[in-house]
C-alpha cells in the first residue's frame, strides 16, 4: 500500500508573511518515505476537494512536515484557521518530486508562493545551491533565512524593490551555471528559466500546477500538456507525473 | 452477520458499492490503499473505440456541495484496455464494468462486439457523457435516442448490457423505461448535472469546456427522487448513485429502488469513503435485523 | 461611487437584488431586519386565484449544499393580496413583482387582469412550482406548454410579464424561447431541481408530498449554465437566482448573462445576506472601475 | 426592528446527561426582551439551515440566555463541539412563549428534551408551580436540581424506574389541579396532558416543534394544523404563531 491518509497534529504555527502560513505537522510515516518536491492533498471540513500543497521540508528525526502556502480563496482561507494541537487530514506524499543529487551544482528559482516547494530539495545541496527567489515586496518575502541557514548562496528580488533586487528573479541568474536547475512559480517565470537552461545546456526541473480532485491519478483531471519520447503530445498528470517534470518534456 | 451481497441482472456483487466510471481510472492507484476486493465491483473509466487525449486543462472546478469536471473521456481505447487493463482487474478478485462510449451507433457496437470475447461481468452503456460532443450524450436526452442505442447495442452485446441515465431531463423514467424496453438488463443512474463555474477575476469559465459536469453530495436528493420516479416504472434493477458520502446516503439511495450502488466523487474527498460506507451499512443491518440488502430496495414508503 | 441600478423590461430596479418567491412572504417579516428598500424588488410569495392552505407538514428538510422545500403554493389568494399586502409592500420604497400561478390558463388570466389594475411592477409567471399538481408546472416543461400558457397571459396582462423557468427540463433555453416569441418581456431562471430526502429511520419521505424543491448553494453551477445558455438564445433579459449566497456569486450570475438577480435560501441562512452582497457588489463596481452593471451582463469570455 | 442576528459568546458549557448540552451564551440584547419559551435560530456552520433551539433562561441581570440541547443529527452534533469563548450566530428572540403570571398556580409537564423551554417559566411561578418530568432512564434525567432550587415541586418519573416513578410523566399529574399547564415533549405525552387540561377545564399551553427554514414567519415552512375562532381547521406556522399554542388551537 503506498498512499495512505493520516490525521496528523499542527505543532508549529506561524504567519510568515502576509497572508502565508507556515504549518509543521507530526506524520512519522509520511515523513519517513516522503521527498523534496512531492506534494500532500489535505482536506478542509466541509469542502468536496483536498487542498493540494507542497511539502515545502521532511523533518525525519522529528518525524515533521512542514508546509508553507498562502490564502487563495476560501479553502486556505480555512486551512489558516487551524491552530496548534488541531489535526489536519492529510493524504500523501504524492506524485514525483526534484532530483537531488548534492555531489552537484544545483541553482533554485522560485517565485512567490512557488518558493516553499524549493526548500526541502536546497537542503540536500547546502552550499552546492544557489537559491534566487523573487517576490511582490518586501511583505512577501519568505523562507530566505531558511536557505541560508542551510548554507545555499541566497540572491533576493522584489518587483518593487522594496527588497534585494529591484527587478525579476530571472536577472539573478545569468551568472550561474549549475548542473541542474529547479524551479516553482507563474509560467512566466518558468519559460524563462527554462529557456536560460535550454541555452545553456542545464538540466532543468520545473514543479506545476493545476486543479486537483483524485491527486493520485484516477480521476484524470490535473492534465498537463506533455511531448513523448518522439515529441508528439499527449495529455499527462501533474499530480502523478509530477508536480516536478523535466523542462523539456513539458508543453510551455 | 448481515449479507451485503446483491445481485443486478445475473451478476452477484459480493457488496453493494461499486466504484463509479471515471472517478476510479482502472482501478491502479486506489489498489494503493486497500485490495480492490474491498469493492463489490468496478466500472471503468469510460472507454472509446479509438484513444482520446480528452480535453484541455482546468478540467475540474469545486462548488458548494461537490465539484464540476470535463474530463472529456481521456482513455487509451478498447483495445489497450482489454489488453492492458482487463486481465489486472479481473485478477483483483472484485466484479469489472466497462463503462463505453461512442460517437455513433457503430462504436458502441464495435466496442460491444470486443468486450463479448473477453470476461468483463458487464457492460455500462455511457450516453450521459456531458462533456464531448461525441461522449453520446445525443443519445441520453431523448427517448428515441436512447431506444435505438440500445437496442444497436443489444444486438451485438451477449454481456449483461446496463444503460447509464443522464439526469439532464425532463423525465428520467421515460429514458429508463425506452432502454428496458430495448432490452437492457439493469439502468445506472444518475450521471452529472451539467453546471458552469465562472472566474470572476478573469471573467473565464473555470473549466476550459466552459461546461462541466456537478457531482458530489448535493447531487443525492436528485438521484434518489430520479431512482425512486423510475422504480415505479421499470422492472429491471436500478444502480443508484450522485452523491453518495455515507451509509446512510447508501441506505436512502437503496430505500429509493437501487439494487446496487455506486460511488465516486466521495473518494476523492476520502479514499477510504467505500471501507466506511460498508461498515456502516453491515452494523446498520445487524441492529435492525436486516438479513439482505435486497429488503431495503424499493422500502421507502411514500406518504 | 458605483450605479447598482438595472433596467428589466422597462421597469428600473434602484439595484439587481430581487426577494425570491416564496422566501421572503409579503415581505412583513425581513421589514423587522432592515427597510425593505434595501432590496431592488420583492417577489411576492407564489399566488393563486383563491386561498390555499398548502401541503401538510414537514414541508422542509436540509441537504448538502441546500435544502428542499413543498410549501405548496400557500397563500391568502390574489383578492387577499391586492387588498391587504399589495398596499402596504407598494409603500415600502421598492420594486413589487407578483409572482402567480395556477391550475389553467384561466386562472392565470383571471389573476393578470386583477392585477393589470394595481400598481405592482411585474408579474412574474410561475410555471415551474413543482410541489403542488396545480402549480403550473404541467404548463413549464414543454415548449408548447411555456408557449401557450404565455400567449394567453399575455393576451390579458397589461403589466411586464416575466416567465419563470423550471431547471427539471432537458433544454431550458428552449423553454425561454417559447416564452420570448409569445411576447414574455423577461425571462427569471431558475426554480428549484425536484429532489427527494428519506428517514431512514422510519422509510418515510421527510418531506410530506414525497418530493420537494431543491434550492440552495449548489443550485448556483446548474443555474450558471442555464442562464449562459438562455442568454445566448433570447434578447429578453434574464433574471438569474439559484443559489445566489455571496457577491461573488452574484457576480458569476450576471457575467453568465443576467441583468437582475433573485436571493431565496440565503436569506434562511443569513437575513441579512442582501445587505453583505451588495456591499461586496459595489466595492467590487470600484475596485475594478465598473460604472454600470450592465457592463457585467453576459460578460463572460468562453473559451 | 423587532429581529436581529449577533455573534454570542459561549461562556458556560457543560454536558448535563447522555448527549445533552448546556450552553449559555452572552446575549444581553436578546436577554432584554426574551420571553420564556420563546426560541432561538442557531447558525451551524457549512449547513445552510439554522437549528432552532428553545430559550432554556434567561438571565436579564447578567444579560445570558441559556440552551439546553441534545445531539440528534449531524447539525446538534457539530453545536456540541462548540467550546467556551467560541461564538454563535444567533437569531432571536422567536415565536410566541409561554402566559406567565406568577399569581397563579402553574403545573409544568415535560418529556425528555422538551423540558429545558419550560425552565424560564417555571422560575417565574417559582412555588406556585408543580413541577411534573420525564425521561427515558435516570442517565437522562435533566434540569431536576434547576426547577428544585427555583422553589418548584419537583417529580420525576422514568420509563425504566431507574430515578424517581417507574411509568409516565401523566401518572404524576393525576391529583393536580392548577390555573395553568404547561407542557412540552413528544406528540403522544401532548395528547395525554392536552386530554387531562380539557377533562378538568384548566388552560393548557403546549410548545411544538416542526422543521423550519426561516424561523420567523416568512417562508411557511413550518406549518401545523391549528382551528380558527369557527373550529375550521387552517394552516398555521410553528415559528411565528407558536412554537406555544393553546391547546385547544391544535389539531393534535
Ligand atoms: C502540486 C501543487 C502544489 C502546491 N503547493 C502549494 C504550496 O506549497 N503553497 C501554496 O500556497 N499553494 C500551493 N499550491 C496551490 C494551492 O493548491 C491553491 O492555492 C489552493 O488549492 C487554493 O485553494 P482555495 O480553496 O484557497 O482557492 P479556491 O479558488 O477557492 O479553490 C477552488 C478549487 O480550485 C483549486 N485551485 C485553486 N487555485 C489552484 C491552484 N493554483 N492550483 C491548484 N488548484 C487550485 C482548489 O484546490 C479548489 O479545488 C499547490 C498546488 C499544486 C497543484
Ligand atoms: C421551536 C423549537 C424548539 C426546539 N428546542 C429544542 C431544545 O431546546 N433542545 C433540543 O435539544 N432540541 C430542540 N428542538 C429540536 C431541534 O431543533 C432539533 O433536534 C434539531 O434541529 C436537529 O438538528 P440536527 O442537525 O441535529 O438533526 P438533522 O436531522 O440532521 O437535521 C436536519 C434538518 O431537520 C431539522 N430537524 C430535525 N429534527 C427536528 C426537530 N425535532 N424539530 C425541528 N427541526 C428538526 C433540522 O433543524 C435540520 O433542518 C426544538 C425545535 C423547535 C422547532
Ligand atoms: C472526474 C469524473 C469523471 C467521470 N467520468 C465518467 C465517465 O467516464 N463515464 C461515466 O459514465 N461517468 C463518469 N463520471 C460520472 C460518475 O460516474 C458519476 O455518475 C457521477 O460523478 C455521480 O456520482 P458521484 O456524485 O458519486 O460522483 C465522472 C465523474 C467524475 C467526477
Ligand atoms: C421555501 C420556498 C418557497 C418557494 N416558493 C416559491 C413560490 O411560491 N413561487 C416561485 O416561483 N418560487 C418559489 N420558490 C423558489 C424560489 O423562488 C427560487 O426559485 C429557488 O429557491 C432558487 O433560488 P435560491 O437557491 O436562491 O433559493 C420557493 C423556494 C423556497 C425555498
Ligand atoms: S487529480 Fe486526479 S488525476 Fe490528478
Ligand atoms: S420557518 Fe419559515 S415560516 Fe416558520
Amino acid at each position: 500500500m503506498k498512499y495512505d491518509v493520516q490525521l496528523c497534529e499542527i505543532v508549529r504555527r506561524a504567519e510568515i508573511a502576509d497572508d502565508t502560513y507556515d504549518f509543521t505537522v507530526q506524520a512519522p510515516a509520511f515523513a519517513a518515505v516522503a521527498k523534496p518536491g512531492q506534494f500532500a492533498h489535505i482536506y478542509v471540513p466541509g469542502r468536496t476537494l483536498r487542498r493540494p500543497i507542497s511539502i515545502c521540508d521532511i523533518d525525519r528525526e522529528n518525524g515533521t512536515l512542514r508546509f508553507v502556502f498562502q490564502i487563495r480563496g476560501a479553502g486556505t482561507a480555512d486551512l489558516a484557521n487551524f491552530e496548534v494541537g488541531d489535526t489536519l487530514d492529510i493524504l500523501a506524499p504524492l506524485g514525483r518530486g526534484f532530483t537531488v543529487d548534492p555531489e552537484k551544482k544545483a541553482l533554485f528559482v522560485g517565485g512567490g508562493i512557488g518558493v516553499p516547494p524549493l526548500l526541502g530539495a536546497a537542503k540536500y545541496y547546502g552550499q552546492n545551491a544557489t537559491v534566487a527567489i523573487g517576490f511582490r515586496d518586501k511583505n512577501h518575502v519568505i523562507l530566505a533565512e531558511d536557505f541560508k541557514a542551510a548554507g545555499c548562496d541566497v540572491r533576493v528580488a522584489t518587483d518593487d524593490g522594496s527588497f534585494g533586487h529591484h527587478g525579476l528573479v530571472v536577472d539573478l541568474i545569468r551568472d550561474v551555471r549549475p548542473d541542474i536547475l529547479c524551479a516553482c512559480g507563474p509560467m512566466v517565470m518558468l519559460r524563462a528559466v527554462a529557456a536560460f537552461a535550454k541555452e545553456n545546456n542545464i538540466r532543468c526541473e520545473i514543479s506545476l500546477e493545476e486543479r486537483m480532485a483524485c491527486g493520485i491519478g484516477a480521476c484524470l483531471g490535473c492534465a498537463v500538456e506533455l511531448y513523448d519520447e518522439n515529441g508528439e503530445i499527449y495529455m499527462g498528470h501533474v499530480c502523478k507525473d509530477g508536480p516536478v517534470f523535466a523542462a523539456e518534456r513539458v508543453v510551455l | 452477520m448481515a449479507d451485503l451481497q446483491v445481485n443486478v441482472a445475473g451478476v452477484s456483487f459480493h457488496n453493494p458499492l461499486i466504484a463509479a466510471s471515471g472517478t476510479f481510472g482502472f482501478g491502479r492507484e486506489y489498489a494503493e490503499f486497500y485490495p480492490l476486493s474491498t469493492l463489490g465491483g468496478i466500472s471503468s473509466k469510460g472507454i472509446t473505440l479509438k484513444a482520446r487525449p480528452g480535453n484541455p486543462a482546468p478540467r475540474i472546478a469545486e462548488a458548494p456541495g461537490g465539484m464540476l469536471n470535463a474530463v472529456g473521456l481521456q482513455n487509451p481505447g478498447v483495445d489497450h484496455f482489454i489488453e492492458q487493463d482487463l486481465p489486472w482487474l479481473r485478477e483483483q478478485g472484485t466484479r469489472i464494468i466497462a463503462n463505453i462510449a461512442g460517437n455513433t451507433p457503430e462504436d458502441y457496437c464495435a466496442m460491444a462486439e470486443k468486450l463479448n470475447d473477453t470476461d468483463v461481468d458487464m457492460i455500462e452503456l455511457n450516453i450521459s457523457c456531458p462533456n464531448v460532443k461525441q461522449g453520446g450524450v445525443q443519445f441520453g436526452t431523448t427517448c428515441a435516442g436512447v431506444s435505438g442505442i440500445t437496442k444497436a447495442v443489444r444486438a451485438h452485446c451477449k454481456k449483461p448490457l446496463m444503460v447509464k441515465l443522464s439526469p439532464n431531463v425532463t423525465d428520467i423514467s421515460e429514458m429508463a423505461l425506452a432502454a428496458e424496453s430495448e432490452g437492457a438488463d439493469a439502468i445506472s443512474m444518475i450521471n452529472t448535472l451539467t453546471g458552469m463555474r465562472i472566474d470572476i477575476r478573469t471573467r473565464r469559465p473555470i473549466i476550459h469546456n466552459n461546461t462541466g459536469g456537478f457531482s458530489g453530495p448535493a447531487l443525492l436528493p436528485i438521484a434518489v427522487r430520479m431512482v425512486w420516479q423510475t422504480y415505479q416504472k421499470v422492472k429491471i434493477p436500478i444502480v443508484g448513485l450522485g452523491g453518495i458520502s455515507t451509509w446512510q446516503d447508501a441506505v436512502e439511495m437503496l430505500l429509493a429502488g437501487a439494487t446496487a450502488l455506486q460511488i465516486g466523487t466521495v473518494l476523492f474527498t476520502d479514499p477510504y469513503a467505500p471501507v466506511k460506507i460498508l461498515e456502516g451499512l453491515t452494523k446498520f443491518m445487524d441492529e435492525n435485523g436486516i438479513r439482505s440488502l435486497s429488503e431495503l430496495t424499493g422500502a421507502v414508503q411514500a406518504w
